[in-house]
């Protein structure tokens, strides 16, 4: 049993790591805990769904148009809501305020649109069935979450190690004053960014939809306080932080089912969390200062 | 005398009701060095603040090499030459010494060879950056922070670099070496527009100098002509 | 049936979860005047709802006593927590906090024969009349506007800029963070308190994340330079959907872009004085 | 009246200080000086409580102050400066400096709560001694307004005042004229030495050559974590070891003006 | 003069789901009841409010519905916890407050005003357990259910004292949380016990992927569900892995009868798509107080009317979707007479295909 629980917990790590990737990025370099970051997860999960079932489209495309239907909001909500905060100075937690509102705004309208009830993609998608190794049972799904999560993982961290950009965005999420000074195009990178992370906001509900197969308005919002405690146990906007307590959280919730009783799972995972954050104040790759604003 | 390579006129800053720049006019002509110095809240920095176009200018024109940059991003008036190192020095801290120095060339497109050589050439004016090249650029002294923050401007093959205050906080020792830095940067055919507190260091360098009193430029001439200017020995010297 | 007998029948629990709301974001107030993004508030108001509701359905205590066991108890649990968690900052602050709010709510869901569990606890008498509300208000602000206007208010907000210079003045950062903390708590679960006595039924879903991001909200959107934003935040975000009921299907949209535009529009909270200040000045300008 | 004896200080690998002794007398003027990234600001960290020694005793009048949190090292009467200014941006002059006479301000709960008579009298009392403090650093006509609209140098000379409102015997300044011009830094000079003429003792970092030989009777010089040299203005200025690795030669054109001076 | 009757339900929400359906049945029996020529020749014209699935909402529409729109009686609202704030309401104005989707406990104990004709799982699952064990051979069970939600969790409750009615051994009792998507952990538990059904406490979206997943961990025995679970969906939802499903209920989409059977093509065509039991409650529940209203003479007075009316409820006898129903007298907390709860027969079906099917 240990040996399958292990594989869940991996899977589900991966799967709270994929949702934090994108969150922690413009968390790491906006500076704003995105609270509409579950919207956007949702709205990608529904626009990946409707497009795939109303134009017959096969998953990757799905995919792809999740990526861009949701960064597109993304970047949207940045030139609407964020940028006039960032141009009026407004003090740090207002921009996860006005993030409040766009949620409810999401939220309802796609209620409005599609109605409370729960709508799933296309039967057949990807296969349903599980593959056993001596034992053990993954799903496609699983593998491809777990492939998609450390890729991604490794990408972005890659990209924010060695290329110029990558360095430009560490410049902006340590100081925006800085950057300007080296002749980043600051702006340009926030609306990058903002595109960015709400397009693997949406990438993630596509995969993370696949695997309940129930699609509702409100799902991004459970997503949404697990992601908040991973990017925040990970350290400010560290891609490997979040990776890292993403798997933490998934670890901490399985085997406390497992061995401890599945009506503490949250109690224990949690409590951990807690634990954790009195050890290491500033999360688990807390070493970059905390912007003040 | 040839046309400036830099030139300022009416240059107004607002901060709410306060006005901190009051109109000013000065130009900076190539190759040379040029100083605005005055008191504490005179307004210098957000001079500078606002020719890297990093605060709004309310009123006024710049001129850059012919070219209108007055309501240009920063990022525009960077990748034209205009390179500021600002007060406070605004190294990035969490990065290492050498990726502050490569994000220093960002705006460039010349290509990595290129980038390498300046990089080489910044190592060998600074020997102390080479050696903590890896290492992450908090934890570099004073000092040290300061030469990198001049190396890092200088990555972006600035035609102009404008320093706010390069020497504060810094020993005796190491503030020579930033002046003797400047003048060989200089001779190199870099303009240089620098503001100082350390007035007198800034005159004695100075091809060309302005003060500046509230908002207002009050006085300009030569390094030497302020240097000699009774009314800047009893103001800003100390004398 | 007069007017106002009529109104105050549809809508005396709207007025008094005004009040209520009020004395949520004036608790998160306390600790954010302090630089503390504590988000334990909206556990606290549960512990406080929990145990008053216990002692009056179950044990008959009289409404004053369980008052004062509503509030004593958040306040005696943030005190305990309070030591090893404030040395915490900023959103990592705001975690530990949430994730105690978590373990809270998961011992009461494991609690039955006490709280109901799931099921939550039901019959609460109905004690809460509308001028405990109000008075509780008005002591709190009476209260905390004495604090604002002393020295303790003066160290609370050195602490939230600069909680190191803070202490290099002489301040003790620590006795005064513990000290918004616990009173903070303490109104939290007198709110609970009043909250769980009008409305007969308190269940282990209302006091978590949601909450803990509502009562955040309603201070934020107020302003926190003041008592005045908190206390108007409250009353707007808890009237606006009422207000809006017309609407229809797109009403909470709607709601939302309220919320967006407000924030826009007054990025520093509702109640920004400085902002009034600066509108006046520019029409006498104009003038 | 302060005493360091053997203090280390590590970070990590880094030892930052490293067996470092020494003597604050009671009254006047004392200066430490040293190149950047010497430790001098580490040594006011020490004595301020913000860092534990990694070995070695700080006293004060006597006391050892190890184990002491902030707030009781500077009740006890020692307040600073900051070298990075951290005035309380968003409160007025007036304001920043009543914060530092809190642990003065002898109204209980109930005087908070009620606004008694002594309430009154001493939030009244307060606001005049702040009055009074800007004025030494000529600070009163902006009394009102927020710190943040302060230029650098005004908000030093804030500083200043906020830490004089904390009743100190003694005061440490980190380099309390960086960012000033030198008719600036001349006004301060009276300032500071009105001061200590008012009884205060004085420890100060500064790199201005001619601020610390002007204002110090006594320098302590400190480079790569050790003590390299102690004495009057005239010792130090001519020390070949201080010169060397922090005076520098004056073998240039620009030279630095506090040496030449 | 036209009926007004006053409709709480969370119509936004995370309830939306169940009281959108809702809704949409008291809508349908609406029509139909004023397009047969309504009661006594007068319409009946509902006020419907969202009550957002939270208490104090629950509590300010019931009080709009009974003081500002003076309503006749009011329905709803959705969940059980709104039901426990807002019955006392309108207990205490003396209107009838009719649930048809609260199950929990206690509610029907709050006074005589109270009325519901959702069926709590106490009675319907003795049979489901009966029906289940008998066609599947089952020895020994599992549990899991939601533990931080009002329905799921009374939904257990019953399980539990059902299971031990029946004696039936329990390998194992886990929880899952509302929102979560991955059960795996508690799955993979259940299975190391061997047990040969696990019953089901569940709500679709989470009931669904639990099937999902259990087979694809490679379990293969019958699931026993509840209220929750009995909603044609799950073919769509738990597509190809929605057999075995046992579910008891007074409802079930394979039910032939012919009210059930004119309900769901009414349903189907104006809705456009398949009603669940939250809908067939709610249905049978406006043709319930119809029937009511139909025995008193209204009067105009309100007061009056509303007593008449809860007098005459109690009476009704009504045979509808849900079959035939009639009222129970239920008791408060001191054991004396309250509100009145739902009386029902009822109907399991297991999960073949994509058809529930009855079995005896
Ligand atoms: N963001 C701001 N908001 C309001 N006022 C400001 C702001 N920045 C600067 N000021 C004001 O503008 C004036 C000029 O400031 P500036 O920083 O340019 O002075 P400075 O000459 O560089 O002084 P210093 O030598 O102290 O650095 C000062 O009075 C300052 O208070
Ligand atoms: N918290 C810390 N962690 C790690 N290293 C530190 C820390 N504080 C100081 N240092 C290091 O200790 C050394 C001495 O620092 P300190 O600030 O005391 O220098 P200083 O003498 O005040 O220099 P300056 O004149 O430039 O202010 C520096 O190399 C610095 O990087
Ligand atoms: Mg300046
Ligand atoms: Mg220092």
């Amino acid at each position: 049993m240990l040996d399958q629980q292990l594989v869940n917990a991996l899977s589900l790590g991966c799967v709270y790591a994929l949702f934090a990737l994108g969150f922690t990025l413009i968390f790491g370099v906006l500076g704003v805990i995105n609270l509409s970051h579950g919207a956007i997860f949702m709205v990608g999960a529904y626009a990946a769904a409707t497009f795939m079932r109303v134009f017959s489209l096969p998953l990757w495309m799905g995919l792809l148009g999740a990526f861009l239907f949701s960064g597109l909001f993304g970047l949207i909500i940045d030139v609407l809501v964020l940028k006039p905060l960032r141009k009026r100075n407004a003090p740090h937690l207002i921009p996860m305020i006005a993030t409040i509102g766009v949620a409810i705004i999401l939220n309802n309208g796609v209620q409005a649109i599609f109605g409370a009830e729960n709508l799933r993609f296309p039967a057949g998608t990807i296969p349903d069935d599980a593959l056993e190794f001596a034992g053990i049972h993954v799903t496609v799904l699983e593998l491809g979450i777990v492939m998609v999560s450390f890729v991604l993982m490794g990408v972005l961290m890659l990209a924010l190690k060695r290329t110029q950009m990558g360095r430009a965005l560490r410049a902006i999420a340590e100081s925006p004053k800085a950057a300007y000074l080296v002749g980043v195009n600051v702006e340009g990178l926030f609306y990058l960014t903002s595109f960015i992370a709400a397009g693997l906001g949406g990438l993630s509900g596509v995969l993370i939809g696949l695997y309940s197969n129930a699609l509702f308005p409100l799902m991004g919002q459970p997503m949404l306080e697990k992601g908040i405690a991973v990017i925040i146990l990970g350290g400010m906007g560290d891609i490997r932080g979040a990776m890292l307590a993403g798997l933490f959280l998934g670890f901490a919730e399985v085997l406390s089912v497992a061995y401890i009783g599945s009506s503490m799972r949250d109690a224990v995972a949690f409590g951990l969390l807690f634990l954790v954050l009195l050890v290491r104040p500033k999360g688990l790759f807390g070493s970059l200062q905390e912007r003040k604003v | 005398m040839t046309a400036p390579l830099l030139k300022v006129e009416g240059l107004k800053v607002s901060f709410g009701h306060v006005e901190a720049v009051k109109g000013i006019d000065f130009q900076l002509h190539e190759g040379q060095i040029t100083t605005l110095v005055g008191a504490n809240g005179a307004g210098k920095s957000t001079t500078l603040l606002a020719l890297s176009g990093l605060v709004k200018k309310t009123a006024g024109r710049v001129t850059f090499d012919g070219q209108d940059i007055t309501g240009l991003a920063p990022h525009k008036i960077v990748s034209g030459g205009v390179v500021q190192v600002a007060e406070g020095r605004a190294t990035l801290t969490t990065l290492t010494v050498r990726e502050n120095l490569e994000l220093g060339a960002y705006t460039r497109r010349d290509g990595a060879a290129a980038r390498a050589a300046d990089m080489e050439r910044i190592f060998t004016l600074f020997p102390v950056l080479k050696d903590r090249a890896e290492g992450l650029a908090g934890n570099l002294s004073g000092g040290e922070q300061q030469m990198l923050a001049i190396g890092r401007a200088m990555m972006a093959k600035p035609r102009v670099l404008l320093l706010d205050e390069p020497s504060m906080g810094l020993a005796p020792i190491i503030v020579q070496d930033i002046f003797r830095t400047l003048r060989e940067i200089n001779k190199l055919g870099l303009t240089i527009f620098l503001v100082e507190q350390n007035v007198r260091q800034a005159l004695k360098i100075a091809d060309r100098a302005y003060v500046i009193e509230t908002g207002e430029i009050v006085l300009e001439g030569s390094g030497r002509e302020l240097l000699g200017n009774p009314r800047v020995q009893d103001a800003y010297l100390g004398n | 049936m007069t007017g106002f007998d009529n109104f105050w029948a549809v809508y005396s629990n709207l007025v008094l979860s005004l009040g209520i709301n009020g004395l949520l974001a004036l608790s998160i107030w306390l600790t954010l005047a302090c630089g503390m993004l504590s988000m334990a508030n909206a556990a606290f108001m549960g512990l406080g709802a929990y145990a008053s509701s216990i002692l009056t359905l179950n044990y008959g205590l009289p409404y004053p006593a369980a008052i004062v066991v509503g509030m004593a108890l958040p306040a005696l649990v943030a005190a305990i927590m309070g030591g090893p968690t404030l040395r915490l900052s900023g959103v990592y602050l705001a975690m530990a906090t949430l994730a105690f709010g978590e373990v809270v709510r998961i011992a009461v869901l494991n609690t039955e024969s006490l709280t109901g569990g799931a099921l939550g606890l039901n019959g609460i008498p109905q004690l809460t009349q509308w001028w405990h509300v109000l008075l509780a208000l008005v002591i709190t602000l009476l209260v905390l506007w004495r604090l604002r206007r002393s020295k303790v208010g003066r160290a609370f907000e050195a602490i939230k800029e600069d909680e190191t210079a803070a202490g290099l003045m002489g301040i003790d950062v620590g006795r005064h963070k513990m000290l918004a903390f616990v009173l903070g708590a303490a109104i939290a679960g007198l709110a609970g308190t009043l909250n769980a006595h009008l409305t007969f039924f308190i269940g282990p879903g209302e006091y978590g994340f949601n909450r803990a991001v509502d009562i955040l909200t309603m201070t934020i959107l107020g302003g926190i330079n003041g008592l005045t934003g908190p206390v108007l935040g409250g009353v707007i975000l808890t009237i606006l959907p009422e207000m809006l009921r017309g609407l229809g299907g797109f009403r909470l949209v709607v709601n939302g872009l309220v919320l967006v535009l407000i924030v826009l529009f007054l990025p520093k909270g509702i109640w920004d004085p400085m902002r009034f200040r600066q509108w006046f000045q520019r029409k006498g300008e104009a003038a | 009246m302060l005493e360091l004896s053997g203090i280390s200080r590590h970070f990590g690998g880094l030892k930052v200080l490293q067996d470092v002794n020494l003597a604050v007398p009671d009254k006047g003027v004392f200066g430490l000086i040293g190149p950047n990234g010497a430790g001098k600001t580490t040594v006011f960290n020490l004595i301020t409580g913000l860092l534990p020694p990694t070995s070695g005793t700080i006293r004060f009048d006597g006391q050892d102050l190890a184990g002491r949190k902030p707030f009781e090292i500077t009740r006890g009467g020692i307040a600073r400066t900051f070298q990075n200014i951290r005035v309380f941006k968003e409160m007025s002059l007036t304001e920043n400096v009543i914060v530092g006479m809190d642990a003065k301000l002898r109204y209980g709960a109930v005087g908070l709560l009620a606004s008694t008579g002594l309430f009154r009298s001493e939030e009244r009392r307060a606001r005049d001694r702040a009055r009074e403090l800007l004025s030494w650093v000529k600070l009163d006509h902006k009394a009102d307004q927020l710190a943040d609209n302060l230029s650098y140098g005004d908000q030093r000379k804030l500083e200043l005042a906020r830490a004089l409102a904390t009743e100190p015997r003694l005061l440490l300044l980190d380099e309390p004229v960086a960012g000033m011009n030198s008719s600036e830094k001349t006004d301060l000079m009276h300032e500071i030495r009105n001061i200590a003429e008012r009884g205060y003792t004085i420890f100060m970092i500064e790199h201005d050559m001619r601020f610390v030989m002007g204002l110090c009777e006594q320098i302590a010089v400190l480079n790569f974590g050790r003590i390299i040299a102690r004495g009057g203005p005239d010792e130090i200025r001519n020390d070949p070891q201080v010169i060397e690795a922090y005076l520098g030669r004056e073998d240039d054109e620009a030279t630095n003006e506090g040496v030449t001076v | 003069a036209d009926i007004k009757i006053g409709v709480a339900e969370a119509l936004s929400g995370g309830a939306a789901q169940y009281g959108t359906a809702i809704r949409n049945g008291f809508q349908l029996a609406t029509d139909e009841i004023n397009a047969a020529g309504g009661i006594n020749g007068n319409k009946i014209v509902l006020v419907v409010e969202d009550e957002q699935g939270k208490k104090e909402d629950a509590i300010n529409v019931f009080k709009k519905l009974i003081f500002q729109d003076n309503v006749l009686m009011v329905f709803g609202p959705t969940l059980s916890n709104s039901a426990q704030a807002a019955d006392p309401i309108a207990q205490a104005a003396k209107t009838v407050a009719f649930g048809t989707s609260n199950t929990a406990d206690g509610i029907t104990s709050i006074g005589d005003y109270v009325f519901r004709n959702s069926v709590t799982e106490a009675d319907v699952l003795p049979e489901t357990l009966r029906v289940a064990t008998k066609h599947a051979n089952v020895k020994k069970v599992a549990v899991l259910y939601g533990n931080d939600d009002v329905f799921t969790k009374s939904g257990y409750d019953n399980f539990k004292k059902a299971l031990e009615d029946a004696k039936m051994p329990v390998t194992t009792t886990e929880t899952f949380a509302k929102g979560d998507v991955d059960f795996k952990a508690q799955l993979t538990k259940i299975k190391a016990t061997n047990p040969d059904a696990i019953v089901l406490s569940a709500l679709i979206a989470e009931g669904a992927p639990i099937m999902v997943q259990a087979r694809q961990l490679g379990i293969n025995v019958p699931f026993i569900g509840g209220n929750g679970m009995n909603s044609v969906k799950i073919f769509d939802l738990a597509k190809g892995a929605s057999d075995k499903l046992y579910v008891g209920s007074p409802w079930s989409a394979s039910n032939a009868t012919p009210e059930n059977t004119k309900f769901i093509k009414a349903y189907t065509a104006k809705y456009n798509g398949a009603p669940d039991q939250f809908a067939a409650q709610a249905y049978d529940g406006m043709y319930i107080a119809a029937q009511a209203i139909k025995a008193v003479k209204l009067t105009g007075a309100l007061p009056a009317d509303r007593a008449a009316l809860r007098d005459a409820l109690p009476n009704v006898k009504w045979t509808g979707a849900t079959g035939a129903f009639a009222f129970t007298r239920a008791n408060d907390k001191a054991g004396k007479p309250a509100g009145y709860d739902a009386k029902q027969q009822a109907i399991v079906s297991v999960t073949k295909g994509t058809q529930f099917e009855i079995e005896k």
